[in-house]
């Protein structure tokens, strides 16, 4: 994999990344809920889309999400063992395994999909992986590759 | 069996009895020492007490020559060095930028990766099963009291060592060589270590506690492996016996003697004669 | 073989055991093998079987045309073979009532096929009756993934770039999906508009997100006929898909598809101890 | 036509602080599909909800949006009030622009242009919402208590009196759990036997509690309204039906010598025993690897002594299945064994305090035996090395409780309490003996707590010292306790006879395995997850299971026992109807649809999803295909994910739902 | 209360990374129950921490306790929250020895680590004839003690007797990679 040059994009200072977060209702969720409660600020860029479990996240709502111009997607659901639903995170789990070969052979870039475990009581972490991943995402600058997919032609 | 070995200065230096003794002992195991190439001080309590970069420089300088000259296993039987240089190395394991970092300040790559260990643990590693088949003499004249002091068992999240409060593998292997170790509560206490130049009155103090305690229980010799340790509860047990007005008379070894005497060495083989605490 | 294979379909016809053999027949030499659907014992003689009999015959089984014509036998050769054993575990086939007649085989096509490389079926296994001699040896496994391997040895960006000038090709005729033996739902979700998961437009948004569906509808599933990729009038290089996810599945769960019949699929079970260091 | 009402909440200053709430108001009026926008200073109060009803019914509105809290917090609320209102409870959706939003971005204009997105995908959400009707199934009006302990004893009383058939299952020969072994309960001192047996005795003769002793949960199926439940009763050789309680048995029992698992070891028992003489059933048991006729086949003597003839040595464990519609957990906990073997690394032990090695340092509920009554020792308290009094006895609290080094990080919360009480009961036994207590905050919030606390340091003179233990050490039949009072700066030694640890409190072992049969969720230390800690605190996340008592986590004996009978209401309301409601948020198949793989059979946790066939009138099939259970189906929507020609659905979370809220963001 | 603002980016950083290790300490005062020095100290370890967690740091680095301390790690080794008492006490003797607050006596134990480090130093490795004469100099200078002087002088002969006075003591081959380990340690 190359290693991506800081994009070169004069408007780089302006641009903010698009975060798409799909999380399960009740660890992540609740996790958000918890850095609220505890005022943990992280940047605005993120934007969560609440399931039942990590069991209900198909692939294809991560590659909904980039379709719709998100320049970083966000799986994360509860800790193995702490599912609501006693496995559906297990089974999410096998299927990202998969699917994350097929994207990275078809030359998307692992760098903007991020899976995490983040538990109820996590709050801290929710704003760190949130800070992280904006960040990261900023560095990296726009998906540009899949907006030019995305164009209409 | 070859193995790094890094003396340290106590050993080079005023404890030089407890090298003989190590080397006579193992060397009738048959282990071989191999001396780590122009190793440098571990900085012991000095480096940790007034500049803390240097306390993970220093011992990582020789961890470095450890790795370079391919050592998997390096044996500092001084439990001050060997401590210096597991946290270290723990240190270094966990941090990626502090490895770069000393990495560049040593002058030497650096991953880590050689493991320390105290000299029990190489006692272990021969197996005890090996000591009693080389042994030649019973201890059972003996009935030493074990003693860890600090830095062979604490702090337990960097050296994972035996148990930190309870410790018995040199009671569980001088057993098994014939000797009566007793069970007594100052295992773990400090004797004082590196004040003994500086705050004598402490150390006496301590050692004075940890001899009297050992008698207390029925034991006729303390075992140590550790040249501060010996330092304190032997040569200084003069001053403790005038300080407190009482005859200790407790004869101190250092663990790789009592292991030597078992397999046949003679005391004075071991450096045993030069303690300061005779025979009566 | 060609008789052998003659004489065992006559007689299957013959004695009523099966209503219809799935085979191959050719126009005449020159002309490539085409699948055939034989039902007299007269015609039994039109079957041919040659190192160009390329096509997997077993999508042919879940047809409802061809189920219209009853109990059917049908001609696979060793990697067709794997197919009938994930339809039988999805439920799609009932292996009891049809006989499964597998070849011999030592790679097919011309030049050979890519996929016949690192071929380790050379006799189909879980048929009911076995035509010819083939000697099967072990295949290293990464020889599987020989092509995907060179292909990922290139940068991201370079097969982002790829994909786009392949993809951009594709004419949403959805042949791999007519051709796949394993793409059997009665409505597919490309075809399904509440809601529109992806364009049916030939765009490249929506052929992205058809082929990405697509291989991973096959995920822990797709047993590697390659028919996707032969079927592709644009010669999209499908294949590649295909392995990065069969790849994934034997390398992360040791699990190939279609090898055993007892086998928990990959995709609807799970263990505990599933490897995850891509999450956090 | 899609009539959407936007309701957007100041939540006071927590949300407009940083959400420019007007602007957003005006930015969402126009989002497709809505037809009013409002904000309100406190949208969840009665005036926020009479204006949203207004709304309602002014606008004829067909879906709602309220933009506030989590809708962990309120959405309840919201439906609730549509509801009222007529509107469909699940045509109303919130957007969370506070703890996801207003608390977490400062920035007016980044916060603000957040929350408009929020609001649009909640928009574009409810536009595709069904209007649901919750699920009716059908109900089986018993309940299964799991421990008979005093919070098991409550919820099974509780509901039997309601006129309730019960099913209590205790694993121990007896029913009573750890508060039949206490010697006098804090603040009033009052006898705990006295106080808990007469309840116990109510158990045994209920004509609606079917007890079963000296048993186990072996397997539980079935759903809410409607378990089947598969109880081990363990092999006795004891047929209770024919035994009398007489004692012949076991005065006759050659073997005296096993530690009484009820004396915590304190004392001993025979091979065949009652637990002790207040036991329900007051029956006894024999223990398998005690008894010499069940190891070796020599003995026999209770037999030949019993003239009821109740002995068996040829018993069985027996499965019985019972059908519920309800469970109530009350496992209970055990106080941690701080030796030096603990089950997992992270546990440490306390090597420093020499439990396990020293036999005077002993803990909590030991030093409850060596009071009581009716303990090994009569109520007069010798200590067990020598069985001498101990003169000078020390306390220490927090012993693995909140330590996160090697420990659990929570409170025990009972400690603070008990302890003040043993100096107490010490005191009273030993008047020239003194009490030393080792605590680090004194915890006493409760009714007549404090005020207890202070008489056992005013009155009873217990001293007590403000820091932790670092070691004991034993010295001529002495411990000697190295501690610190840090509100004197100083290291405190003290010599004692007897040291009592006050050991973290533990769940019950075993709960893990039980919490997975009834799949109900549990903390890392163990303890069962309620649903919600403040308004849902005996509920759990599995429908029709219900906790009470310290297996939920530490409590003392009136929280335990309010608890109880706040899980017994709960069953009690579920049983105050004739068919259970559920929430319809849960999977269906679209079974014309259904290709048939049976992939959503494997995938579905909960075995909600069967193999079905349609046939024609004729009796020919037609095709196969999946169904959901709706009984079954608790809506996590992994059949939605794994099924590869989407006929798998979820209400609530349905494709065009999600895919909706994502192209909202386009 | 000592004066802060003489404080030096060094102290700041010292100053911070003992509040850092301290933060999590909630006082049970298992370190001072445990500490072997205990008696002896004027300010127990559990309230040199408490008054790092409100920042009187100077007021700490002043107490004599922690020149009692013989960084035997029990403190460490037993604490309830993973707080690294020791590694505290080091740091506020290395804040004590920048700001030089420490008394003569305290300085003996100073002067002895600096006399340590600085063989170190120049030779890579202890020489302890050099050492003991170096300190004893040093510390005669700070104290004028004779007593100090002349403890131990007894023991020196008894030493050789037994061989165990290593008079010239040893150097490693590389002492410029020593000096300058030195160097960028005490940037």
């Amino acid at each position: 994999m190359t290693h991506k040059q800081p994009h070169p994009d004069p408007d780089m200072t302006t641009f903010e990344p698009k975060i798409v977060a799909y999380v399960c209702n009740w660890c992540t969720y609740l996790g958000a809920d918890l850095a609220g409660t505890n005022r943990l600020e992280y940047p605005p860029n993120v934007r969560i889309i609440r399931l039942p479990c990590t069991g209900r996240i198909d692939f294809n709502l991560i590659v909904k999400a980039f379709e719709t111009g998100a320049d970083a997607v966000l799986v994360s659901g509860c800790h193995p063992g702490d599912c609501h639903y006693t496995s559906g995170n297990y089974h999410a789990r096998r299927r990202w395994t998969l699917f994350r070969e097929l994207l990275d052979t078809l030359g998307i870039e692992m760098d903007r999909i991020h899976f995490t475990w983040i538990s109820a009581a996590e709050g801290r972490k929710w704003q760190q992986v949130i800070t992280e991943i904006t960040e990261k995402t900023r560095q990296m600058g726009p998906y540009l590759a899949y907006k030019r997919i995305c164009r209409v032609s | 069996m070859n193995i790094g070995y890094y003396p340290g200065c106590a050993l080079h230096g005023s404890s030089n009895d407890y090298e003989q003794s190590v080397r006579a002992c193992l060397g009738a195991l048959g282990v071989n020492l191999c001396e780590l190439d122009d190793w440098i001080c571990c900085g012991a309590t000095a480096a940790h007490s007034l500049n803390h970069k240097l306390a993970v420089a220093l011992p990582a300088r020789s961890l470095a020559i450890a790795e370079r000259d391919g050592y998997d296993d390096l044996l500092a039987p001084c439990p001050m060095c060997s401590a210096q240089l597991i946290k270290a190395r723990t240190a270094l394991a966990r941090d990626r930028a502090l490895r770069e970092e000393i990495a560049a300040t040593v002058e030497l790559p650096l991953e880590g990766r050689t493991e320390v260990l105290n000299l029990i643990q190489i006692f272990q590693r021969i197996g005890l099963e090996r000591l009693k088949s080389r042994a030649t003499r019973s201890l059972n004249e003996f009935k030493p009291a074990c003693y860890y002091g600090c830095l062979l068992v604490r702090p337990p999240q960097a050296l994972r060592f035996d148990d930190c409060e309870h410790p018995t593998s040199m009671e569980t292997l001088l057993s098994e060589l014939g000797a009566a170790p007793v069970e007594w509560n100052f295992k773990t206490e400090c004797c004082g270590a590196g004040l003994t130049m500086c705050n004598e009155r402490t150390v006496l103090d301590l050692s004075h506690k940890i001899i009297s305690n050992a008698a207390a229980h029925g034991a006729n010799c303390i075992v140590v492996a550790c040249p501060m340790c010996h330092v304190n509860l032997d040569m200084k047990q003069a001053d403790i016996e005038r300080h407190y007005g009482i005859r200790h008379a407790m004869k101190v070894y250092y663990l790789s003697d009592l292991v030597g005497m078992a397999l046949g060495l003679h005391e004075n083989e071991l450096g045993v004669n030069r303690h300061f605490v005779s025979t009566p | 073989m060609t008789k052998q294979l003659h004489k065992v379909c006559r007689e299957l016809l013959e004695s009523g055991k099966v209503q219809v053999i799935i085979g191959y027949g050719q126009k005449d030499r020159g002309q490539p093998p085409h699948p055939v659907f034989i039902t007299s014992p007269e015609e039994v003689e039109g079957l041919v079987w040659n190192d160009q009999c390329v096509a997997n015959l077993t999508t042919y089984l879940t047809r409802k045309e061809i189920r219209a014509l009853g109990k059917p036998a049908i001609i696979v050769k060793g990697c067709d073979a794997r197919a009938i054993v994930v339809l039988q575990r999805e439920s799609q086939i009932d292996r009891s009532a049809m006989v499964v007649i597998g070849m011999a085989c030592n790679g097919v096509g011309e030049p050979r096929l890519a996929k016949c490389a690192a071929c380790d079926a050379h006799v189909p296994a879980h048929v009911d009756i076995t035509i010819g001699e083939a000697v099967s040896e072990p295949v290293d496994p990464e020889r599987r993934y020989n092509d995907l391997n060179v292909f990922m040895t290139q940068s991201t960006d370079e097969r982002m770039d790829y994909w786009q000038d392949e993809l951009e090709r594709c004419v949403r005729c959805y042949a791999c999906r007519q051709v796949c033996p394993l793409c059997y739902c009665e409505r597919c979700v490309a075809d399904k508009n509440r809601p529109v998961r992806f364009s049916t437009a030939p765009t490249l948004k929506g052929n992205y997100a058809w082929h990405i569906t697509r291989a991973f509808h096959l995920a822990g599933r797709c047993i590697g006929c390659d028919e996707c990729t032969r079927a592709c009038p644009a010669g999209i290089n499908l294949r590649l898909l295909n392995l990065s996810v069969a790849r994934a599945a034997e390398n992360a769960f040791g699990y190939r598809a279609g090898l055993d019949p007892e086998a928990e699929p990959v995709i609807g079970s799970f263990s505990t101890q599933d490897k995850e260091s891509f999450i956090k | 036509m899609a009539r959407i009402g936007v309701f957007i909440c100041w939540c006071g200053e927590n949300i407009s602080r940083h959400v420019d709430v007007e602007k957003l108001a005006e930015q969402c009026a126009h989002l497709p599909g809505v037809r009013c926008c409002l904000t309100y200073k406190y949208m969840c109060s009665e005036p926020g909800q009479n204006l949203i009803r207004e709304k309602i019914r002014e606008e004829r509105l067909n879906g709602m949006v309220v933009a506030s809290c989590s809708p962990h917090m309120h959405l309840k609320t919201f439906r609730k009030a549509a509801e009222a209102e007529g509107l469909n409870p699940y045509l109303v959706e919130m957007a969370n622009i506070r703890e996801h939003c207003s608390w977490v971005h400062h920035d007016v204009k980044a916060a603000t242009a957040k929350a408009a997105d929020l609001i649009r995908m909640a928009v574009a959400k409810v536009r595709r919402n069904h209007a649901l009707s919750p699920i009716r199934v059908p109900l089986t009006k018993r309940a299964l208590v799991i421990g008979g302990g005093v919070a098991g004893i409550q919820a099974a009383l509780d509901i039997a009196d309601a006129g309730h058939e019960v099913v209590l299952v205790e694993r121990e020969p007896s029913i009573g759990g750890k508060m039949a072994g206490l010697s006098e309960t804090f603040p009033t001192l009052d006898c705990s036997q006295c106080i808990l047996t007469p309840r116990m005795v109510e158990v045994g003769q209920h004509p609606n509690i079917r007890l079963y002793t000296y048993s186990d949960v072996e397997a539980v199926e079935g759903y809410v309204g409607n378990f089947s439940v598969t109880i081990r009763k363990r092999a006795r050789y004891v047929d209770i039906s024919k035994c009398t309680g007489c004692g012949a048995c076991w005065n006759a029992c050659p073997n005296k010598k096993t530690p009484s698992e009820f004396d915590f070891g304190m004392g001993k028992r025979s091979a065949i025993y009652v637990p002790f003489p207040q036991a329900v059933p007051a029956r006894p048991v024999i223990d398998a690897n005690a008894c010499t006729m069940l190891t070796k086949g020599k003995c026999g003597l209770c037999a030949k002594k019993c003239a009821a003839g109740a002995i068996n040595f040829k018993d069985q464990d027996e499965l019985i299945t019972e059908k519920v519609g309800a469970i109530v957990v009350a496992t209970g906990y055990k106080l941690w064994d701080i030796g030096k073997e603990q089950e997992n690394a992270k546990l440490a032990g306390y090597g420093e305090y020499g439990y396990g090695t020293y036999k005077d340092v002993i803990n909590s509920l030991q030093f409850e035996r060596l009071v009581s009554a009716s303990g090994p020792t009569g109520g007069e308290l010798r200590r067990p090395s020598d069985g001498a009094v101990p003169k000078t006895v020390v306390f220490i609290s927090c012993v693995g409780s909140r330590d996160n080094a090697k420990g659990m990080s929570y409170c025990s919360k009972i400690c603070c309490m008990y302890n003040a009480k043993h100096t107490m009961l010490y005191k009273h036994k030993v008047h020239d003996g003194q009490a030393h207590v080792f605590y680090m905050d004194i915890r006493a919030g409760g009714k007549n707590y404090d005020e207890f606390v202070r008489r056992a340091i005013e009155q009873d003179g217990a001293q007590y010292h403000r820091g932790r233990v670092s070691k004991i050490t034993e010295e001529n039949g002495k411990l000697i306790v190295r501690g610190v009072d840090t509100l004197a700066g100083e290291p405190v030694t003290i010599e004692a006879d007897l040291v009592v640890l006050a050991t973290a409190m533990r769940p019950a072992d075993g709960v893990e395995t039980l919490a997975q049969k009834l799949n109900v969720g549990y903390d890392e230390y163990g303890f069962l997850s309620e649903s919600h800690p403040k308004l849902r605190p005996v509920e759990t996340n599995a429908a029709g299971v219900f906790v009470c008592g310290a297996c939920q986590g530490p409590k003392d004996i009136p929280e335990s026992v309010a608890q109880a009978s706040a899980a017994a209401g709960k069953v009690q309301v579920m049983f105050s109807r004739e068919e259970i409601t559920r929430e319809p948020e849960i999977a269906s198949i679209d079974e014309r649809m259904c290709a048939a793989c049976f992939t959503c059979v494997r995938a579905c946790p909960y075995n909600a999803i069967e193999r079905a066939e349609i046939r024609d009138r004729a009796g020919r099939l037609i095709k196969r295909t999946a169904r959901v259970n709706p009984g079954l189906c608790m809506g996590c929507g992994t059949c939605v994910a794994v099924c590869p020609s989407k006929s798998a659905e979820l209400e609530g979370f349905t494709e065009q739902q999600v895919y909706a809220m994502v192209e909202s963001l386009g | 209360m000592s004066n802060e603002s003489t404080n030096t980016p060094k102290h700041d950083a010292i100053e911070q990374m003992a509040r850092e290790l301290a933060r999590d300490c909630y006082q049970c005062g298992k370190c001072s129950a445990g500490c072997p020095v205990g008696e002896r100290m004027d300010v127990v370890p559990n309230r040199l921490i408490r008054l790092i967690q409100l920042g009187h740091m100077a007021k700490a680095a002043a107490a004599g306790a922690i020149w009692e301390c013989v960084s035997c790690q029990t403190c460490t080794a037993r604490c309830p929250q993973n707080v690294d008492c020791a590694a505290i006490m080091d740091a506020l003797r290395e804040f004590s020895v920048l700001r030089g607050t420490a008394s003569p006596e305290q300085n003996r134990t100073v002067i002895f680590q600096r006399a340590f480090l600085d063989n170190i130093r120049r030779y890579g490795r202890l020489n302890e004839v050099e050492l003991i004469g170096r300190f004893k100099t040093k510390a005669f200078l700070n104290d004028l003690s004779i007593p100090m002087l002349f403890k131990d002088a007894l023991l020196g002969p008894q030493m050789i007797r037994r061989g165990k006075f290593h008079l010239r003591g040893e150097k490693v081959r590389d002492r410029d990679v020593v000096t300058r380990i030195f160097e960028k340690c005490n940037q």
